[in-house]
């Protein structure tokens, strides 16, 4: 048997051997501060430099859309055509082979046709400058996507709300007519709908709802029909909460995360399709430019005056990543399996 | 009876965005042949890291062994090769989770999970490997193995899933079998199959095992002797009689007294611990227990305390232990239980100081 | 023909030739280079049924693989083609008699015999094969009552007189007779094969019977078609080229890339392409004979006013607009009669002795649209503009809209972009305000263009109506046909009388940039009917 | 313990019914709960416990059968108001702390949603101060009132569920298995609780677990559910010293207990229901045994039972 | 099982009902007719042609007359090229669309599994972000801009392969490539997902305890458990691509269906269009159907159990 104890052991002070209790408030404190549900994603978000890259470029973006196009003297659809086709210039930037003013063939277009004016991002075809084009080109595409994805959320989420909440026979039907909807290729719906109606914003935006918000109803249903046998809501129902109370305090904001993620995505996909549309012709009516109709416009002058497409390129695709990048950031923020 | 396997000193901590999590914060156990060491304590306990260190299967690169050794057949596992590693995986030590519904891959046909290990360790024939699998699922009572060779996890129910796991574990004669809460998904029936079904088989192919749960009951039914982990440490462990009948640690008293048995009487209050376990990203000072504990002391909140030794295997890390603390009473429900262990020492040992 | 869509588009025609060889060794076997011409074309031929076909690419085709009694050489010359000689014309200028060739041949061996025009004119004109291009054989004797089923066809005034004897007999007579003939409507048609394939005939390159230097060897719909030379041609002696390819390509940067990678042999050019190739050796420019100009719709209620009208017309910069929207050897238009299409008995050129109208002028413009403002009783208004969808119909429209709104104080301009036939449809209807549209000419006369805005007349559309220019239409259609100077006059009066009531704003004759390998040769570029004849084309 | 509080009369509740799906999760049980009483309930996984509590407080609408609260029947057409009335009087613990919460809300309005929906409070003052007293009533503090679920332990949850429904002054409570999925130290501060509010208030729980050495110590009356049936309902120390039914001999035998001795000398019982050897004419239904001892059995089987007790 | 199928199959024909019922009735409300632009067509003659067309009749016969033909297979004829009948088209221009549809779809699914498994494994990695940031750039990238800088580069620059056109299978490597990229982007994103889910659940770790190496329990157990979820997208991007292919083809002078499609509609071919779209609607409703069937045949859950739920 050995013995073994250490001289520090025996000489401890006896006082330190008083009994002593935690106090209940100390033993069921909870030491962080407290945090809210959208609080605590909020701070996972920021953890996350995709998305908060993806932030920053839709915030940037934004501020864009909103004050570009007045930035400089020129509006988007002032024409002149002695100033046309000229290539990007920045005094301040003329160091940079781009925004030097030279063009494609090495020739400085400002000084052989003396223009004084300096198109920060060139000038188009019609001598329009690229520029508050672009911008306004970039709120229109917003404009669009936003507006896509809000109506689709309010139809997803009211259809599939009322589907999953119901249930049923009601749930059944309204599955049966999703299923129809889901059949049918979106693009050509989209194509269809746009030759019938006269094209516009608003048209494009529907055609674009069509079938669009079905996504976001199956995901809200799914979600419902899950939610609505949990416990919480349960609870709830047990201490006599209307239909009113369920949905509008436990359900909704519980789909919330899903509903938003999917949103994220659901606005770039319909930049992305408003693009597509203006590429083969059916997107927004001139002199108004989106994006996509910048692209395309410049896609034809892609060898000669590369500027024209590349910079409405560059700005879909960052919007495009943007929106992305946040919405990954999000999903990983709001997903309820990387709680805990 | 021989060691098989000596942990010493297992420190295991997690980064995460909030900061170090230090799960597992300086283990000592060790395990005999043949023999069942139970490993209980509440949930976040250390457990399942600890198992998991074993079998170096921490989740990379967030998890890893910080410190110690575990030494196994001479071989200490903690600085061994991932190559050596999978050598001794499934083959001299293997695991079997929680949860059946989960642990079994549901598109690769039973008899071929179970075959796995057999092909990797046993360089059996195909055919040879078949027919052990055939063997095994009979072993484990499962009835027309042949037929059930063939079919996929999502035809089995969960009881049946449970000892297909078992099978695999089971497939080379592990001379280790780890059991992360076999059965804590398991209704009480077919729990009760289980661990009859673990105990024959431990007879027949005299295995070690180490099995983790928190319901004493299981304890009780299984183990040899028992270790329980408390915020990541081991706080006191000793033979199955011991912990139940002669309990030392608060803690332990807290869980004795928590359960009632079917002797307790209605209007007899169950002995409640109060509060929450601890945070292991900033594990308390001193004593894990102490702000729990009714009997804590001054010197919990403020120094570890060492490990005693009441007999040759009951260890105890409690302050309450020391000579100069004041004797306190168990609680009641543990008092009716107390026994006198013959083997006990006249004077808890100190065994260890408080390594820093 | 109903001009437009084709003319503007990017690379819609092209042209010519060879040599996919195009490697170093090329150079010392310049006469190896084999006889191949590789072209593109923006779209698919619709139809090889002579009866049916309305467009370029149709016209194109069968100008090489079948031939009328005449077809168009160089300058647009009549020549002879199935006639074996100049036809024999009665007193009064009203009967023809032409001898078919005794060498004439379809490509399946069968003679080609004056039945075969006569089979073929009547089925055009027979109400049921509804054939659109119908109207312009309605100076045969019957063909509009014929046409509208008033008449048997029977009593078409065509007849075989004998297996290789053709008579025709016309309702006057027609100056421009023979260069008619060359078009492809009055192609003939071998009855045999034609019953024989039923609704398939014209349909694939082996349901349909050539005639002419070449035969459709290979016609993959939506991709490509392959013509090669004909070897039963009369005249394939003279006939070099083995072989043209044409490709389908819609998008110019890949025809240009294409041609950039010997693909093609050469590539029209859309403006942004016409700077960056300006400076090559290949690069080449066309005048075209189609004209560009608004219709005014003269029912609606400002653009009534001649003054209006006049603004609408003088306010906008047609140079500017030329040389950077279109940027392709196009020039403004101030007339309706293109430059270098007619010339009179004198020799001039009509557009010389015509000369420029309403040139533009935005002071005058502006007073002229306050006068209308005054005389009309409106401060503010908006007009719609018609327009179709092509690339550069598209930037033309927003130039315009821009040009005018700016310069016509008052004036907002919409635009109603619609694909072209729907245009055309809305036109048609007279549902407009003012309409983008264009005119290429069928038959070598002014005529083609003044017949246009008689009152009522088909492709009026914009109820513009002067009684003294319908009767000098008439006059030059009737009376004033022995009088040629006479009848000169009257045409040019017609015009005259157009822009003084500034019925139609004009807006540019259409030119064509495209680029050309050096070694393609003898590709014949038309004003009127098929674009282009590669009969006499060759590589060297 | 005379006062009948509920009467489940012939409750059925058949889910997807005419489907091929078809689940009898419970099937023709009838048993009384009486006022201040606790009857425990167990069976093993499925037998349909949550399903009869859940029919009992109206989550689903029962198939058939009755189910009476002071003699009215809950189900049947009701108006809104007399199904709020049994809302305030009767309630529910749920079994998952971590899913029985919104996590969207804070505890103090998750505590007070009763007291909203039932208008129990007349200011803002008031239903905070409910909130506060009802968060001391289950061992938490005031400052608790302001966090959101996930930051509270599962014990903590629990606790907070009962506050829950503790708001509106219930009769009675179903409790769903609430200590289940909680700690073994965790499990002893739920169940005291609710053994002191029960004393304090009078309260009548519906206590289903499996787990039965808690339901014994906790219940006054245990019943035995098998597959949709009630199989034996007795009052707890008879049934633990003498179980009838051989489902409840085997229930009893799988469970392990806290106790090594009794452990090494445990024996399993299995339960083949085999061994009724009913036929199709035997009447079967829950039959008194001895005083408050009901076994579902057969007249013949009745017989043998009874013997078996008297020895 | 066939149950399922046969409901599966009573859905797919209403569906396929109300796509032909409203595309008929939404080119009615189109302006236009095959009489456009043939003024001088007498009134007799524009009869003519509109009995050749049916559209003489009252709108319900034209429907019926629609739907009867449709059920034989009847799609009508071209108003555009005269007397084509539409299934012909069709059937003309389907081949080069599936079969670049086909290439892009396998192309880049290989690629985008190997990318977005190859991520997973290296969770957090330089790779990691390299192949997320790839996939991310690939759908924010239109997919006519990548063509036309494909084209520019590899064609004319490079000279390496055809600019455009079609007949070989070189002609095909372009426009494939253009299509693949979002392909490749969507799934490597899927298969990113799915692989990280996969590599966390407990057979994973339980291959692992079993000792077998680190490849054998990603080929054996991660991969195919990665793949079956993706087998769901694969249908609804197959006919994405499809119809996805119009700009592409445009742009590559490949004469498929989606340029077929584009040219209809810019002249008003309208039984093309209307057989364009019941065809895509068909293919699409078909490929999900298929995929389904297939996913059943991969993930012996479903297929053992018989149908889904
Ligand atoms: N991957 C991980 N990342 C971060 N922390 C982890 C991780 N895995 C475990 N932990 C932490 O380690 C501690 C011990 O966990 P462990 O899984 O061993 O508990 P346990 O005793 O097995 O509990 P249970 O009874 O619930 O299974 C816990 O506090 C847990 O939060
Ligand atoms: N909403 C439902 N639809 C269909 N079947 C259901 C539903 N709810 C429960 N069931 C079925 O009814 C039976 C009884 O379920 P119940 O939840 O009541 O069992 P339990 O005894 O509470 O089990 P546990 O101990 O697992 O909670 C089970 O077979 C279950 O699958
Ligand atoms: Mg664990
Ligand atoms: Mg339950």
């Amino acid at each position: 048997m050995e013995v073994n104890n250490r001289k520090d052991l025996e000489n401890l002070n006896p006082d330190l051997f008083q009994p002593r209790r935690a106090s209940e408030s100390e033993s069921e404190v909870i030491g962080r501060p407290s945090l809210s549900f959208w609080h605590d994603a909020w701070l996972r978000l920021f953890k996350n430099k995709g998305a908060i890259i993806g932030l920053v470029l839709m915030i940037l973006i934004i501020i864009m859309a909103i004050i570009g196009p007045s930035l400089n003297e020129f509006t988007y659809k002032e024409q002149n055509i002695r100033h046309a086709k000229l290539p990007p210039k920045i005094e301040a930037l003329s160091w940079m082979p781009w925004f030097d003013g030279i063009d494609h063939n090495g020739v400085n277009a400002y000084e052989t046709r003396q223009v004084e004016t300096n198109y920060w991002f060139g000038t188009d075809d019609l001598g329009r400058d690229i520029f508050t084009r672009t911008w306004q080109g970039t709120r229109i595409s917003l404009y669009i996507g936003v507006l896509a994805a809000l109506i689709d959320l309010i139809i997803g989420i009211a259809y599939g709300g009322v589907s999953g909440y119901y249930g049923g026979r009601i749930d059944d039907f309204m599955q049966r007519v999703i299923e129809v909807l889901v059949g049918i290729p979106n693009l050509i719906v989209v194509i269809l709908f746009i030759l019938v109606f006269e094209p516009g914003l608003f048209t494009i935006t529907m055609a674009m709802v069509i079938t669009g918000w079905t996504g976001m109803a199956r995901i809200v249903r799914g979600q419902i029909l899950q939610l609505k046998n949990q416990e919480f809501v349960l609870a709830s129902r047990t201490l006599g909460a209307t239909s009113n109370r369920l949905i509008w305090k436990h359900l909704l904001p519980n789909v919330m995360g899903p509903v938003i993620i999917t949103t994220m995505f659901t606005v770039p996909s319909a930049i992305f399709m408003e693009a597509f549309l203006s590429f083969i012709g059916l997107g927004i009516a001139a002199p108004q430019a989106s994006l996509g109709s910048l692209v395309n416009e410049g896609y034809k002058s892609i060898q000669s005056y590369p500027h024209m497409m590349l910079i409405p390129s560059v700005v879909i695709s960052i919007i495009i990543l943007a929106f992305n990048l946040l919405a990954d950031g999000l999903r990983d923020a709001l997903d309820p399996k990387m709680r805990k | 009876m021989s060691r098989i396997l000596e942990v010493n000193d297992l420190q295991v901590s997690f980064t995460t965005y909030g900061g170090e999590v230090k799960a597992v914060r300086g283990v000592d156990f060790h395990l005999d042949k043949g023999e069942t060491l139970a490993i209980v304590g509440e949930s976040g306990s250390g457990k399942s890291v600890t198992t998991k260190a074993i079998m170096r299967l921490l989740p990379k690169p967030a998890g890893f062994i910080k410190n110690g050794e575990m030494v196994f057949e001479g071989k200490d596992l903690a600085k061994a090769s991932e190559r050596d590693m999978q050598k001794i995986r499934g083959k001299d030590i293997s695991m079997i989770f929680q949860d059946p519904m989960t642990s079994l891959n549901p598109t690769m046909t039973v008899g071929k999970q179970i075959m796995e290990p057999l092909l990797k360790h046993q360089n059996m024939s195909k055919s040879d490997a078949k027919k052990r699998t055939i063997e095994l699922l009979k072993l484990v009572g499962l009835p027309n193995p042949e037929g059930r060779f063939k079919q996929y996890p999502h035809q089995f129910s969960g009881g049946q899933r449970q000892r297909v796991v078992i099978a695999i574990a089971l497939a080379c004669n592990p001379k280790i079998l780890i059991a992360d809460e076999p059965t804590t998904a398991l209704d009480v029936t077919i729990q009760a199959q289980i661990l009859e079904l673990m105990k024959d088989l431990q007879n027949k192919i005299d295995t070690s095992i180490i099995f983790i749960t928190h319901d004493l009951g299981v304890v009780a039914n299984v183990a040899d002797r028992v270790a329980v982990m408390y915020g990541g440490q081991i706080v006191e462990s000793g033979t199955v009689d011991e912990i139940f009948y002669d309990p030392r640690h608060p803690y332990t008293w807290g869980l004795v007294a928590s359960m009632p048995t079917l002797d307790t009487e209605t209007g007899q209050e169950l002995k409640a611990i109060p509060g929450t376990p601890p945070d292991l990203m900033n594990p308390p000072k001193g004593d894990a227990f102490a702000l729990r504990s009714e009997y804590a002391l001054k010197i919990d909140f403020e120094q570890e305390p060492p490990t005693y030794k009441v007999s040759d295997t009951h260890f105890v890390k409690s302050w309450l232990l020391h000579p100069d603390a004041p004797n306190v009473e168990p609680p009641e429900a543990v008092k009716v239980r107390q026994r006198k262990m013959p083997s006990n020492y006249d004077e808890p040992v100190l065994f260890e100081e408080v390594r820093s | 023909a109903c001009g437009g869509n084709n003319g503007n588009s990017a690379n819609g025609n092209s042209n010519s030739n060879s040599g996919n060889n195009g490697g170093g060794e090329g150079e010392e076997q310049k006469e190896e280079r084999p006889q191949v011409l590789n072209l593109l074309e923006s779209s698919e031929i619709p139809s090889m049924d002579s009866s049916l076909a309305t467009d370029q690419v149709s016209f194109i085709v069968m100008n090489q693989v079948y031939e009328g009694l005449y077809r168009l050489g160089e300058n647009d010359e009549a020549v002879l083609g199935m006639a074996a000689e100049e036809p024999t014309v009665s007193e009064d200028g009203k009967t023809y008699t032409f001898k078919i060739r005794e060498d004439a041949v379809w490509s399946n061996g069968d003679p080609v015999t004056a039945n075969d025009f006569v089979y073929s004119w009547k089925r055009t004109l027979n109400p049921d094969t509804a054939a659109e291009y119908a109207y312009i054989m309605y100076d045969i004797k019957n063909a509009q009552k014929v046409n509208s089923g008033e008449l048997p066809v029977d009593e078409l005034g065509v007849k075989a007189v004998d297996e290789k004897t053709f008579e025709v007999q016309l309702e006057t007579q027609v100056p421009y007779f023979k260069a008619l003939l060359s078009f492809a409507t009055f192609y003939p048609q071998n009855e045999k094969f034609i019953t024989e394939q039923g609704d398939q005939y014209g349909l694939e390159a082996n349901t349909s019977v050539y005639n002419g230097p070449f035969v459709l060897s290979d016609w993959k719909h939506e991709q490509s078609f392959q013509v090669k030379k004909n070897p039963d041609y009369w005249e394939a002696d003279v006939v070099k080229l083995e072989e043209i390819n044409w490709n389908i390509v819609k998008d110019t940067a890949t025809g240009v890339n294409l041609y950039e990678t010997n693909k093609a042999d050469t590539v029209g050019l859309s403006a942004e392409f016409v700077d960056q190739y300006k400076g090559d050796e290949n690069f080449k420019t066309r005048e075209k004979t189609s004209v560009y100009f608004l219709r005014l719709n003269q029912k609606n209620e400002v653009l009534k006013n001649v003054n209006a009208r006049k603004a609408i017309d003088m306010a906008w910069d047609k140079e500017g607009m030329v040389q950077v929207l279109l940027n392709n050897g196009s020039i403004p238009a101030y007339y309706l009669v293109p430059k270098n299409f007619v010339f009179g008995p004198d020799g001039a050129d009509y557009r010389e002795t015509n000369g420029n109208f309403n040139e533009t002028d935005v002071e005058a413009a502006k007073e002229a649209w306050a006068k209308a403002k005054e005389e009309e009783g409106f401060d503010e208004v908006s007009l719609e503009l018609l327009n179709y969808d092509s690339e550069s119909s598209k930037k033309i429209g927003e130039y315009l809209k821009e040009q005018l709104e700016s310069n016509l104080e008052g004036l907002t301009v919409t635009i109603s972009q619609q694909p072209f036939k729907q245009k055309l449809d809305l036109e048609t209807k007279g549902e407009y305000d003012f309409s983008f549209a264009g005119w290429g000419p069928d038959y070598p006369d002014p005529m083609t263009f003044v017949d246009m805005f008689v009152t009522d007349g088909a492709h009026n559309q914009m109820a513009y109506s002067n009684p003294e220019y319908d009767k000098l239409v008439e006059d030059a259609k009737t009376t004033l046909l022995g009088d040629p100077e006479a009848r000169w006059e009257a045409l040019l009066k017609a015009e005259q009388i157009l822009f003084e009531d500034a019925a139609i704003s004009p807006m540019y004759q259409a030119g064509a940039s495209y680029l050309e390998r050096p070694y393609v040769h003898g590709i014949l570029k038309h004003a009127f009917g098929a674009d282009f004849t590669y009969k006499w084309a060759y590589i060297e | 313990m005379a006062e009948k509080l509920l009467e489940i009369k012939n409750l059925k509740q058949y889910f997807n019914p005419g489907k091929p799906n078809m689940v009898k999760a419970v099937d023709d049980i009838s048993f009384d709960i009486y006022k201040g009483e606790t009857l425990g309930l167990v069976g093993e996984s499925g037998c349909g416990k949550s399903t009869t509590g859940r029919t009992i407080i109206r989550l689903y609408d029962a198939t058939d059968g009755q189910v009476l609260f002071e003699g009215e029947d809950v189900h049947g057409k009701k108006s809104r108001k007399e199904l709020k009335k049994f809302n305030r009087k009767m309630q529910m613990i749920f079994q998952d702390p971590y899913a029985s919460l919104n996590p969207r809300m804070k505890v103090a309005d998750l505590i007070a949603e009763g007291i909203d929906i039932h208008g129990l409070a007349t200011s803002s003052e008031a239903r905070l101060k409910k909130v506060h007293e009802l968060l001391e009533t289950v061992g938490l503090n005031k400052e608790h009132a302001n966090r959101y679920p996930h930051e509270f332990s599962g014990g903590q949850r629990q606790r907070i569920g009962i506050a829950r429904a503790l708001a509106v002054d219930p009769d009675f409570i179903i409790a769903d298995e609430p200590i289940s999925a909680l700690d073994v130290s965790i499990q002893a501060q739920v169940v005291n609780l609710m053994k002191d509010l029960q004393r304090e208030k009078g309260l009548t729980y519906l206590f289903i677990a499996h787990d039965l050495s808690m339901v014994k110590y906790i219940s006054d009356r245990i019943g035995v559910m098998y597959f949709g049936k009630l199989v034996e309902l007795a009052p707890s120390d008879a049934l633990y010293k003498n179980p009838l039914h051989p489902y409840t001999q085997s229930l009893l035998s799988a469970i392990p207990l806290p106790d090594p001795d009794y452990e090494r000398s445990r024996k399993r019982k299995t339960y083949d229901p085999a061994v009724h050897n009913y036929t199709e004419s035997d009447d079967l239904e829950l039959r008194e045994v001895a005083p408050g001892h009901f076994v579902y059995c057969s007249e013949k089987e009745f017989a043998q039972y009874k013997a078996q007790y008297k020895q | 099982m066939i149950k399922y199928t046969l409901k599966r199959l009573a859905y797919m024909f209403i569906t396929v009902l109300i796509i032909a019922t409203a595309t008929f009735f939404l080119m009615k409300l189109l302006p236009g007719s095959p009489l456009t632009n043939q003024e001088k067509l007498s009134p007799e003659q524009q009869q003519i042609i509109l009995d050749k067309y049916g559209l003489n009749d009252p709108l319900p016969v034209q429907y019926v007359t629609y739907m009867t033909n449709l059920a034989q297979g009847d799609l009508g004829l071209s108003f555009q090229y005269d007397n084509r009948p539409v299934t012909q088209i069709i059937g003309d221009r389907i081949g080069p669309s599936a079969q670049l549809g086909f290439q892009a779809i396998v192309l880049g699914t290989i690629i985008g599994l190997a990318l977005g498994i190859f991520a997973a494994l290296r969770h957090n990695s330089w790779i990691d972000y390299g192949a997320t940031t790839l996939a991310v750039l690939g759908i924010s990238i239109p997919s006519f801009v990548f063509a036309s800088l494909l084209q520019y580069w590899v064609g004319v620059q490079l000279e390496w392969l055809p600019v455009a056109l079609w007949g070989e299978f070189k002609h095909t490597i372009l426009p494939t490539l253009a299509l693949t990229v979002g392909v490749v982007a969507t799934i490597a994103r899927f298969a990113r997902t799915e692989m990280l889910e996969v590599l966390g659940t407990d057979y994973i770790l339980l291959a692992k305890a079993k000792g077998i190496s680190r490849s054998a329990t990603i080929l054996k157990h991660a991969v195919r458990n990665t793949l079956i979820p993706i087998v769901t997208i694969l249908g609804p991007m197959t006919v994405g691509i499809m119809t996805g292919t119009l700009v592409i083809e445009q742009i590559f002078a490949v004469p498929g269906l989606g340029f077929q499609f584009v040219s209809s509609i810019n002249t008003n071919d309208y039984t093309v269009i209307m057989g364009v779209t019941l065809f895509f609607s068909v293919l699409f409703i078909g490929v999900i159907f298929l995929v389904d069937i297939l996913y059943g045949i991969i993930d012996p859950r479903i297929r053992l159990a018989g149908g889904k739920k």
